[in-house]
C-alpha cells in the first residue's frame, strides 16, 4: 500500500478507552498532494484518529510514519515541527488574543520556534510576521478584523481564524477536523474554494460530514466505522457502496 | 522597565507615559525619605517577588501556591553565602537566585505537567517539603532560631544605615523588574500568555509548552529569589517563615490585590500589604489577619481587577479620545487583563 | 527619637529626655496569657513605682511603656525590635516568651548597643553561645527546669523516665538538659522520642509508653502551650496513669493549668521561678497587678517587674541610659525583691541566679481561690537552680 | 506485633478526623467546584462551639453534637448565599482566595473574643477503656472511629444512590443551564454547602474533648487534610475517605518507626500520587 | 402554543434582536432560518429565560411567561436544545440523559432513547465530555426527549452529524410533532429544513423579514439560498 508517494501511513493502528476501542486495526495511505477525507458515523473514531496523528494522543498499538519518518510517540509539538498542522473540531483559539496575533504566534513558530524561547529579547521582534500575518488573514477574509479579539468573533469567523492558523504554519500535511460545521451556507462556499485553492502543494486530510464538500474537495474518501476502515476509494465509488450508504449517508440519499 | 508602566497604558498620549515612568523612577528614588527605610527596603523586595509572582500566575496562568519555597530557599541561601565567605552582598542575593532557580527546575519538571488547581496543590506540597527541609536540617539553617546575623558586605561601603543600604538594593530590584517587563513583553511572553488561554492550541502549533512553562517557572523562581535573598539581607535573618505556606499566601494577596496580570499593579499591591502591615504593627493593632483576611474578600468580591486594574479602567474611562495608533494594544491580552474589565485570571482548574 | 539615640543627643544625660522601655511580647498568640499584655503592666508598674519612689530625684520622670507583638515568629522579632530602637528610641526590651524570637532580639541588641532583659524564653544558649554584654537572663531557664524536676522526681523514685519533646528549638534543648539531669541523679531515660511540632494527636506515644521495657515510672512530658494541653488530655484518656506511668511536666505556666483543668493535673510535680501565693510579699504584688489587670501573675510577668525595676534603679545610680554605663551598675548587682531571692545579677554571663522552686499542682478542693494552682514542694536555692557560667559565653 | 496493630488503630482514629474533613471538603468541591480554605476554621469553630455551649449554656457533649453542627450548617448556607455564589461563575480559584480570606478573619475573631490559649473541654460523655482483644482503647476514641465511619458511609451512600450529586454537579457546572432544565439549583446548591459545613463542625465537636481546642487547631491541620484530599482525588467522595485513613495510619507508624519524616511522608506521598495518578488515586482525570 | 410579541435583546450596547414577532402552534415544527449572527440562538434563550429581553412578551399556551425564572418555564413544558449542545462533561451519560426531571406526558422512557441511540447505550456510563461531538449532539437531543416537554427549542441540532443521524432526527421531529409536541427549530441546512418543518421564519438583523410555508421554499429556494448567503 504504502508507496514513494504516500506522505502519511499508519499501520494497524488502535486506540483504546478504558476497554471501549474507539481505533481499530486502521491502516491509512495518504497520497502527496491529494485532498483525503474521511468520513464516517458519529463516533467512529475520526477525531481520535486526527489526535493519534498529531500526537495528542499516544497509541495503543500501531505505527505511524509521516514523510518517511517514525512519528509514533512524539508529542505534538514535535509533530507539528515535522510539517503537520491541524484545526480543531471545537473551535480553539485564544480568546483575549488579536486576530493577528494568532497568526504571527503561528509564523513565529514556523519560522524559528527556538526564538520563541529567547525571554530577554524584545517582542518587537514579532514585528517582522506584521506583513505576512495580513497575508494570511487575507486570503481567508479577515483582513479587517485584524485587531479585534479572537473571543469577540461570530461563529464562522472563528473558524476562519482557526483555517488561517493552520495555514500560516505552511505544513505539508493538514489535518482539519470538520472545517464547514456551523457555518452559514455563505462561509461554507468561501471556505471550500479557500480549501481548494490552498490545495495545490501541499495534502489534505478532513473530516466532513457534509457530502457536497466532501464531494467538491475529495480526490479519495475514506469511511470509517466503528473504529475500522469501511472502505477507502474515490468519493463517486464510495458514495455508491452499499455498506457506506447503510451505514452513513442513510438509505434515500442519492 | 518602568517603560512598561507605559505599555501598560498604551493608547494614552506619551506624555503621560513619560510622565508615569518619570513619577514612578521619582517616588523609588524618595521612598526611603517619606518611610521608615527598613520599611521602603521591604517594599521593594515583596514588590519585586509579587511581580515575580505574576509573571506566573497572570502571564502563565499558573498559580503556584508553593513561592515561598523559592523566596525562602533563596534567603536561606543568600544568608549562607554572605556568613560564611564574606563576599559582597550582590554575590550572595545572585547565589541565592541561582540556588532558587535551580530548585526550581524538578519542581517545576513535574508541576508543570498539570495546571489550576492542581498545579496549586504540587507547588505546595514540594514548598512544605522545602519547609520541613529547612525545619530538620537545623545545623545548616539553624531550624527553628533561623540564621542570624547576616551581614551587609559590599568593600568600600557602609551599609549598616538602612536608608543607605536601600539604595544598595535598589539597583538589584530594578533590574529584577526590567528583567520581569522584557520577559512578558518578549516573543517569549506572548507563547506563554497564549498557552495560558489554551495549552493544546499552542502545541499544535509546534511549540512545546511544558518547556515554556518551566522556563517561565524558572524565571519566576530567580526573581523570587534575588527578593527573597535581598530580604534576608535586610534583616540580617533568614527563619522559617520565609518557607512557610503563608509566606505564599502572602504573595497571592499581594498579587490580587494588585490586579492579577498587571504586572506592575503586583508593585503597587506588594507596596499597600506592606505599608498596611507597618501601620498596623506601629499602632499596636494585633488583628493583622483580621485586616488581610478583610481586605482578601473585600478584593475578591468587589474589585477583582486590584487596583491597578482600577485605576487604569478609571483612566481610560477618563480619557475618552485615546488615539487609535496602537491599535493591537487594545486586544493583546498580557498587557491589558487588568484594564479590561473583570476578567479573571485563566488558570483553569481541571 | 528617631534614628541615633546615642548619648547626649537629647540635652541632658538621659537620651531625648526620657526614659522609654518597649515590651516586645506574644500578645496575639498562645503565650499571650503567660505573657502578653500582663507583662506590659507588669513593666508600667514598675515604671510608676520607680517615679513614685524617686519623685523629683528621678533622673527623668518621663518614662514611656511601649509594646508590640512577635508572634512567636524569629524574624518578626527581629523587625519589631530593630524597629523598637531604632524608630521608637525604646532604650531597653523586656519579656520575648520564645527562645527563636528571643535570639533574635538578641543580636538586634548588640547590633543597636542597647539592652535587653529576657524573661520569657527558655533556652540556655541566651547566656551561652549567643550571649552577648547586652542582653540579661532573668527568670529561669531549661537547665533550672531539668534540674528542678528532673533531679527531684528521680530522687523521689521515678527513676526510669519516658520523654516525648516537640522537635523543634525548645523542646530540642529540653530534652538535652533533662537527659543528663535524670542520669545524674542517678536515674534512667528508658526512652525519649521527638513528637511532630505542632501536633494534636499524641496516643502513638503514650500507648507506647506503658510497653516499654522496663516500664518507665514518669512520662516526661516537655511541650508547652496548645501541645501541652493535647498531651496531659490524652494521658487522661488513655488512662496512662493507671497503667503506673506518673507525669512529670517540663514546664507549666499557671495559665497552661487554668486551660487544661487543676483536676487533670492535680498531683503533677514541676519546677518554676516564682509563683504568687508563694508568700506575703509575693500575694501584695500580685494583689496589685490582679486590681490593674484582673488576672493573676504569671512568673514571667512577674521577672519582668523586677527587670525593669532592676534596670530603671541602675539608670537612676549611673545617671544615665547609656547602655554601657548602665550595665556596668548591674553587672554583679546582689538582688532582693518578691521575684528574685537570693538573687545576683553575674557578670560573667548576664544570668541572674536566684532562688527557684520545686512544686506541685493542687487539686481543686484544696484552692482557696480561683487561680491558686500551686504548691510549694521545696525551694532550689540559688546556688543550685542554675547551671555555672558557660564556657561558651564571651561577653563582648 | 501488638504494638503494630496498636498503632494501625491510633491511626485510624486520627484519620476518623482526617476523613470526616476531607469528606467535607470533597462533598463542597466535588459539587460545588470550591476548593473551601476556610473548612480548617469551621472545624475549629465546631470544637469552640462544643467548649461555648458547655461553659455558658451548661449544655453537655451531647447537646453539642447536635446543635453545633446545626448551626455551623446555617452559617455554612449564609456564607454560600452571601459570598461564595458571587463568584462560582468565576474561575474556581477566586473561591479558594475568598475562602482563604474568611479562614483569616474567623480565626482572629475568635482569638480578638477568647485569646489564643486552649481552651478546656472536659465533658466528654464516657471515660474509661473498652477492651477491644488485643488491647485496651480508650472508649472515647472508638466512638469517634465509630461515628467517622457511620458519618462516611451515610454520605457516600447518599451522594451516590439518590439524585442529589448529580443534581448538585450539574448545578454547578453549567447553572444556568440547569435552570433551563427545569431544576432550582439555588436551593440544591446551598444546602449541600451547609452540609459540607456541618460535617466540619462535627468533626470539631468531636475533637474537643481530646485535642486542644484553640484558635489555630484548623489552620494547622487543614493543609493536611488538603493533601488527603489531592490523594484521595479531588471530590472523589469514595477516594477522599480511604485516603484519610489511609494517611492516618501511615502517619501513625511513621511517628513509630521514621519520626523524621512523620511530617514530610503526607507531602512526600502526595508527589508521587500526583505524579502516577495525576487525578489521585480515585479521581477521575476530567476533561479540559 | 408559544407566541412571541415585540421581542427585542442585547449584549451590551449591540442589539442582536429588534422586536421580533412569530408563533408556533401545538403539532407544528416552525424553523428559524438566517445568517450566523441574525439572532436565532437568542431568541431562543430569551424564550427560554436564559437571556433578559429589553422588550417583548413570550406566552405559553395563552399564558405570559415572560417574567418566570428558566426553571419554571421548564417545568410548564419548554425543552431545549442548546446550540453548545450543554453536555456535563462532569456527569455519565445516563446521569446528564436523567437530570431534567420529567415534565410532560410525552416524554421518552429510558429504555427507548436507548434503542434509539444505541451510542449511547454503549457509552452510559462515560462521562458526558468523553463523548464525540456527534454523539454529544444526539445526547443533547435525547436528553428533551427523556423529560418530555410540550415546546421543543432545538438550535441547530443537526450541526456534526452524519447524514444517517440528521435523517433520524428528521424522524424523531416528525414523531413529535404527531404527538402535538410545539417545535421550534433553529436550522442552516435548508433542506433538511423542509422535510420536517410546516413553515418557516426568516431572521435577519434581529428582525423577522419574512414567514414562509414549505411550499413557499422549495419553490423560491434558489432566492432563499442566495438571501441567506448574503
Ligand atoms: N478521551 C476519551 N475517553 C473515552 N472515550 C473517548 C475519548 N475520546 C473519544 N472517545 C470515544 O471514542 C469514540 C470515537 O470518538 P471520536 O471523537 O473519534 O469520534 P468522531 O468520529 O470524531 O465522531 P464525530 O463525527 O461525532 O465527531 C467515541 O465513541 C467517543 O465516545
Ligand atoms: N455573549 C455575547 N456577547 C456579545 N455579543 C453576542 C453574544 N452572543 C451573541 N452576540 C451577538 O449577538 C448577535 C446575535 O447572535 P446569535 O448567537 O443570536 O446569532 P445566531 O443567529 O444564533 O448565529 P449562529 O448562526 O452563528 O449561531 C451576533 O451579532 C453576535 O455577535
Ligand atoms: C513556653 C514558652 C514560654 C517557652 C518557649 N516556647 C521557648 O521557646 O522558650
Ligand atoms: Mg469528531
Ligand atoms: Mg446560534
Amino acid at each position: 500500500m504504502e508507496d514513494a508517494r504516500t506522505i502519511l501511513a499508519t499501520h494497524n493502528l488502535c486506540r483504546d478507552f478504558h476497554g471501549f476501542r474507539a481505533v481499530n486495526a486502521v491502516d491509512l495511505a495518504v497520497e502527496e498532494g491529494t485532498v483525503h477525507a474521511l468520513v464516517g458515523p458519529n463516533g467512529a473514531g475520526k477525531t481520535t484518529l486526527f489526535n493519534l496523528l498529531t500526537g495528542f494522543l499516544p497509541p495503543t498499538a500501531g505505527g505511524i510514519r509521516f514523510a518517511g519518518t517514525d512519528i509514533t510517540r512524539l508529542p505534538p509539538e514535535r509533530i507539528a515541527r515535522l510539517g503537520v498542522a491541524r484545526s480543531f473540531q471545537v473551535t480553539s483559539l485564544f480568546a483575549q488574543m488579536a486576530v493577528r496575533e494568532h497568526v504571527e504566534l503561528a509564523l513565529q513558530a514556523r519560522s524559528r520556534e527556538k526564538e520563541g524561547r529567547r525571554f530577554w529579547r524584545s517582542e518587537r521582534l514579532m514585528r517582522r510576521f506584521e506583513a505576512p500575518a495580513m497575508d494570511v488573514l487575507a486570503e481567508v477574509g479577515l483582513a479587517g478584523l485584524a485587531t479585534r479579539p479572537a473571543g469577540s468573533l461570530p461563529y464562522g469567523q472563528k473558524r476562519a481564524l482557526e483555517l488561517a492558523l493552520a495555514l500560516a504554519l505552511e505544513p505539508r500535511l493538514l489535518l482539519l477536523d470538520e472545517p464547514t460545521a456551523g457555518m452559514g451556507l455563505e462561509d461554507v462556499d468561501r471556505t471550500v474554494a479557500l480549501i481548494a485553492r490552498i490545495r495545490s502543494g501541499r495534502t489534505v486530510v478532513m473530516v466532513e460530514h457534509n457530502m457536497t464538500v466532501v464531494g467538491t474537495l475529495a480526490d479519495t474518501v475514506t469511511v470509517l466505522q466503528r473504529g475500522e476502515v469501511l472502505v477507502t476509494g474515490p468519493y463517486r465509488q464510495v458514495r455508491q457502496d452499499p455498506r457506506v450508504v447503510e451505514a452513513y449517508l442513510g438509505a434515500d440519499v442519492a | 522597565m518602568i517603560l512598561a508602566l507605559v505599555h501598560r497604558l498604551a493608547g494614552r498620549p506619551a506624555w503621560i507615559r513619560w510622565g508615569l515612568l518619570a513619577a514612578g523612577l521619582f517616588l523609588a528614588a524618595v521612598l526611603p525619605w517619606v518611610l521608615y527605610p527598613p520599611v521602603a527596603t521591604d517594599i521593594l523586595c515583596w514588590g519585586l517577588f509579587a511581580v515575580a509572582f505574576d509573571l506566573l500566575l497572570g502571564h502563565a496562568g499558573l498559580l503556584s501556591f508553593g513561592h515561598a519555597a523559592f523566596w525562602g530557599g533563596s534567603a536561606y541561601v543568600t544568608g549562607l553565602i554572605a556568613l560564611h565567605s564574606g563576599l559582597p552582598f550582590y554575590a550572595a542575593v545572585l547565589g541565592g537566585a541561582v540556588a532558587a532557580a535551580l530548585l526550581a527546575l524538578p519542581i517545576g519538571y513535574l508541576a508543570v505537567r498539570r495546571s489550576g488547581i492542581y498545579f496549586a496543590m504540587i507547588t505546595l506540597a514540594f514548598a512544605q517539603m522545602v519547609y520541613f527541609v529547612a525545619n530538620q536540617w537545623s545545623a545548616v539553617t539553624g531550624g527553628e532560631n533561623g540564621l542570624q546575623g547576616i551581614p551587609r558586605t559590599l568593600p568600600g561601603a557602609d551599609l549598616s544605615d538602612a536608608f543607605t543600604f536601600y539604595y544598595a538594593a535598589l539597583p538589584v530590584v530594578l533590574l529584577g523588574l526590567a528583567a520581569a517587563h522584557r520577559i512578558v513583553r518578549s516573543p517569549f511572553g506572548r507563547v506563554t500568555a497564549a498557552i495560558r488561554d489554551n495549552p493544546d492550541r499552542v502545541r499544535a502549533l509546534g511549540y512545546s509548552a511544558d518547556r515554556y512553562k518551566l522556563t517561565v517557572f524558572t524565571a519566576s523562581a530567580f526573581l523570587s529569589g534575588l527578593a527573597g535573598g535581598l530580604f534576608a539581607v535586610n534583616h540580617g535573618f533568614a527563619s522559617l517563615q520565609e518557607v512557610d505556606w503563608t509566606t505564599s499566601g502572602k504573595v497571592v494577596v499581594m498579587t490580587v490585590l494588585g490586579g492579577i496580570g498587571t504586572l506592575w499593579g503586583s508593585l503597587v499591591g506588594a507596596a499597600a500589604i506592606v505599608r498596611l502591615e507597618d501601620w498596623l504593627s506601629t499602632a499596636g493593632f494585633e488583628q493583622t489577619d483580621l485586616v488581610t483576611g478583610g481586605v482578601f474578600i473585600v478584593v475578591v468580591l468587589l474589585f477583582r481587577q486590584g487596583l491597578w486594574g482600577t485605576a487604569t479602567h478609571l483612566l481610560r474611562l477618563r480619557a475618552p479620545s485615546a488615539p487609535p495608533e496602537e491599535p493591537e494594544a487594545d486586544a493583546e491580552s498580557p498587557a491589558h487583563a487588568g484594564g479590561g474589565g473583570g476578567r479573571g485570571f485563566t488558570a483553569r482548574a481541571k | 527619637a528617631c534614628g541615633a539615640g546615642g548619648p547626649g543627643s537629647g540635652g541632658g544625660k538621659i537620651s531625648g529626655g526620657k526614659l522609654t522601655l518597649g515590651v516586645l511580647t506574644d500578645l496575639s498568640g498562645v503565650y499571650a496569657d503567660l505573657a502578653g499584655n500582663g507583662a506590659v503592666a507588669a513593666v508600667q508598674m514598675a515604671a510608676d513605682d520607680y517615679r513614685k519612689k524617686y519623685g523629683d530625684k528621678a533622673v527623668t520622670q518621663k518614662i514611656d511603656v511601649i509594646k508590640a507583638d512577635h508572634q512567636n515568629k524569629p524574624e518578626v522579632a527581629n523587625t519589631q525590635a530593630r524597629e523598637m530602637y531604632e524608630r521608637k528610641g525604646a532604650d531597653a526590651i523586656f519579656d520575648v516568651p520564645t527562645s527563636s524570637a528571643a535570639l533574635a532580639v538578641e543580636t538586634v541588641a548588640a547590633q543597636q548597643k542597647k539592652l535587653y532583659f529576657n524573661t520569657g524564653a527558655a533556652t540556655t544558649e541566651l547566656a551561652g553561645k549567643s550571649c552577648n554584654a547586652y542582653t540579661y537572663e532573668w527568670a529561669y531557664d531549661s537547665y533550672m527546669l531539668a534540674h528542678g524536676t528532673g533531679t527531684q522526681v528521680t530522687q523521689q523514685g521515678g527513676k526510669n523516665w519516658y520523654l516525648i519533646y516537640p522537635d523543634y528549638a525548645f523542646g530540642q534543648d529540653m530534652q538535652a538538659k533533662f537527659t543528663p539531669a535524670i542520669e545524674g541523679a542517678g536515674g534512667r531515660v528508658v526512652a525519649k522520642d521527638p513528637t511532630p511540632f505542632p501536633s494534636d494527636n499524641y496516643s502513638t506515644f503514650l500507648l507506647k509508653a506503658p510497653t516499654l521495657n522496663p516500664k518507665p515510672d514518669v512520662l516526661g512530658a516537655l511541650q508547652a502551650g496548645g501541645d501541652l494541653a493535647n498531651v496531659v488530655k490524652q494521658y487522661d484518656q488513655f488512662k496512662v496513669k493507671d497503667k503506673g506511668v506518673k507525669l512529670a511536666i517540663g514546664l507549666l505556666f499557671d495559665s497552661d493549668i487554668k486551660a487544661i483543668g487543676a483536676d487533670k493535673l492535680a498531683g503533677t510535680m514541676f519546677t518554676t521561678a516564682w509563683f504568687w501565693n508563694l508568700d506575703d510579699r509575693s500575694r501584695a504584688w500580685a494583689q496589685r497587678f490582679q486590681k490593674i489587670t484582673g488576672k493573676l501573675p504569671t512568673f514571667d510577668q512577674a521577672a519582668d517587674y523586677s527587670a525593669a525595676t532592676a534596670y530603671l534603679e541602675a539608670v537612676q545610680k549611673a545617671g544615665t541610659d547609656k547602655a554601657a554605663s548602665v550595665s556596668k551598675v548591674l553587672d554583679g548587682m546582689p538582688l532582693d525583691d518578691f521575684f528574685a531571692r537570693n538573687a545576683t545579677v553575674r557578670a560573667a554571663d548576664h544570668r541572674v541566679v536566684h532562688d527557684a522552686y520545686l512544686a506541685k499542682v493542687k487539686a481543686p478542693s484544696e484552692a482557696t481561690q480561683d487561680g491558686d494552682y500551686t504548691e510549694l514542694v521545696r525551694t532550689i536555692p540559688a546556688a543550685q537552680a542554675f547551671d555555672k557560667p558557660s564556657p561558651d559565653c564571651h561577653l563582648g | 506485633m501488638t504494638s503494630f496493630l496498636q498503632q494501625l488503630f491510633n491511626g485510624l482514629v486520627s484519620g476518623s478526623f482526617y476523613a470526616l474533613l476531607a469528606l467535607g471538603l470533597a462533598v463542597i468541591f466535588g459539587m460545588l467546584r470550591v476548593v473551601n480554605f476556610a473548612h480548617g476554621a469551621l472545624y475549629m469553630l465546631g470544637a469552640f462551639g462544643a467548649v461555648v455551649l458547655g461553659d455558658d449554656a451548661g449544655l453537655g457533649f451531647w447537646w453539642a453534637l447536635l446543635l453545633v453542627p446545626a448551626a455551623l450548617a446555617v452559617a455554612g448556607m449564609a456564607m454560600e448565599r452571601l459570598l461564595v455564589q458571587r463568584l462560582t461563575a468565576l474561575d474556581p480559584l477566586y473561591n479558594f482566595l475568598l475562602t482563604f480570606g474568611i479562614a483569616l478573619v474567623c480565626q482572629d475573631l475568635l482569638r480578638m473574643k477568647y485569646g489564643s490559649h486552649s481552651r478546656p473541654y472536659d465533658r466528654a460523655p464516657f471515660g474509661g477503656t473498652v477492651d477491644l482483644g488485643l488491647f485496651d482503647y480508650p472508649r472515647y476514641q472508638v466512638f469517634v472511629l465509630a461515628v467517622s465511619v457511620v458519618v462516611c458511609v451515610a454520605v457516600w451512600l447518599l451522594l451516590t444512590r439518590t439524585r442529589i450529586g448529580t443534581v448538585v454537579r450539574a448545578s454547578t457546572e453549567r447553572p444556568e443551564l440547569t435552570r433551563a432544565f427545569g431544576i432550582d439549583t439555588r436551593r440544591w446548591v446551598t444546602p449541600v454547602f451547609g452540609f459540607g459545613v456541618a460535617l466540619a463542625g462535627l468533626a470539631g465537636v468531636l475533637a474537643a474533648p481530646m485535642r486542644a481546642v484553640n484558635s489555630d487547631m484548623g489552620a494547622d491541620l487543614i493543609i493536611t487534610v488538603f493533601a488527603v484530599v489531592v490523594i484521595g482525588g479531588l471530590g472523589s467522595v469514595f477516594g477522599s475517605v480511604v485516603a484519610g485513613f489511609a494517611i492516618g495510619m501511615i502517619q501513625a507508624l511513621g511517628n513509630l518507626y521514621v519520626p523524621v519524616l512523620s511530617q514530610t511522608s503526607v507531602y512526600l506521598l502526595m508527589a508521587v500520587v500526583l505524579l502516577v495518578r495525576p487525578a489521585g488515586l480515585f479521581g477521575k482525570e476530567e476533561h479540559a | 402554543m408559544l407566541d412571541i410579541e415585540g421581542m427585542s435583546a442585547r449584549y451590551g450596547e449591540a442589539t442582536a434582536l429588534d422586536g421580533a414577532s412569530l408563533t408556533v402552534g401545538a403539532g407544528e415544527v416552525v424553523t428559524l432560518v438566517g445568517r450566523n449572527g441574525a439572532g436565532k440562538t437568542t431568541l431562543l434563550r430569551c424564550v427560554m429565560g436564559l437571556h433578559r429581553p429589553a422588550a417583548g412578551r413570550v406566552a405559553l399556551e395563552g399564558r405570559d411567561i415572560t417574567a418566570a425564572p428558566a426553571h419554571r418555564r421548564a417545568r410548564l413544558g419548554l425543552g431545549y436544545v442548546p446550540d453548545d449542545r450543554g453536555i456535563y462533561a462532569g456527569l455519565s451519560v445516563e446521569e446528564n440523559l436523567t437530570l431534567p426531571p420529567v415534565a410532560a406526558g410525552s416524554a421518552w422512557p429510558l429504555a427507548r432513547v436507548y434503542e434509539t441511540f444505541p451510542v449511547l447505550a454503549a457509552r452510559r456510563r462515560f462521562p458526558g465530555g468523553r463523548l464525540s461531538g456527534g454523539e454529544q449532539q444526539m445526547l443533547a437531543l435525547a436528553r428533551v426527549l427523556r423529560a418530555g416537554a410540550r415546546v421543543l427549542l432545538c438550535d441547530e441540532p443537526t450541526e456534526g452529524l452524519a447524514p444517517v443521524t440528521v435523517r433520524q432526527i428528521g424522524d424523531i421531529l416528525r414523531g413529535a410533532k404527531e404527538h402535538g409536541v410545539a417545535v421550534l427549530l433553529v436550522e442552516q441546512n435548508l433542506r433538511f429544513a423542509t422535510t420536517v418543518a410546516d413553515r418557516h421564519y426568516l431572521l435577519a438583523q434581529g428582525r423577522v423579514v419574512e414567514a414562509l410555508d414549505n411550499r413557499d421554499v422549495k419553490q423560491r429556494e434558489d432566492e432563499l439560498l442566495a438571501h441567506l448567503g448574503l
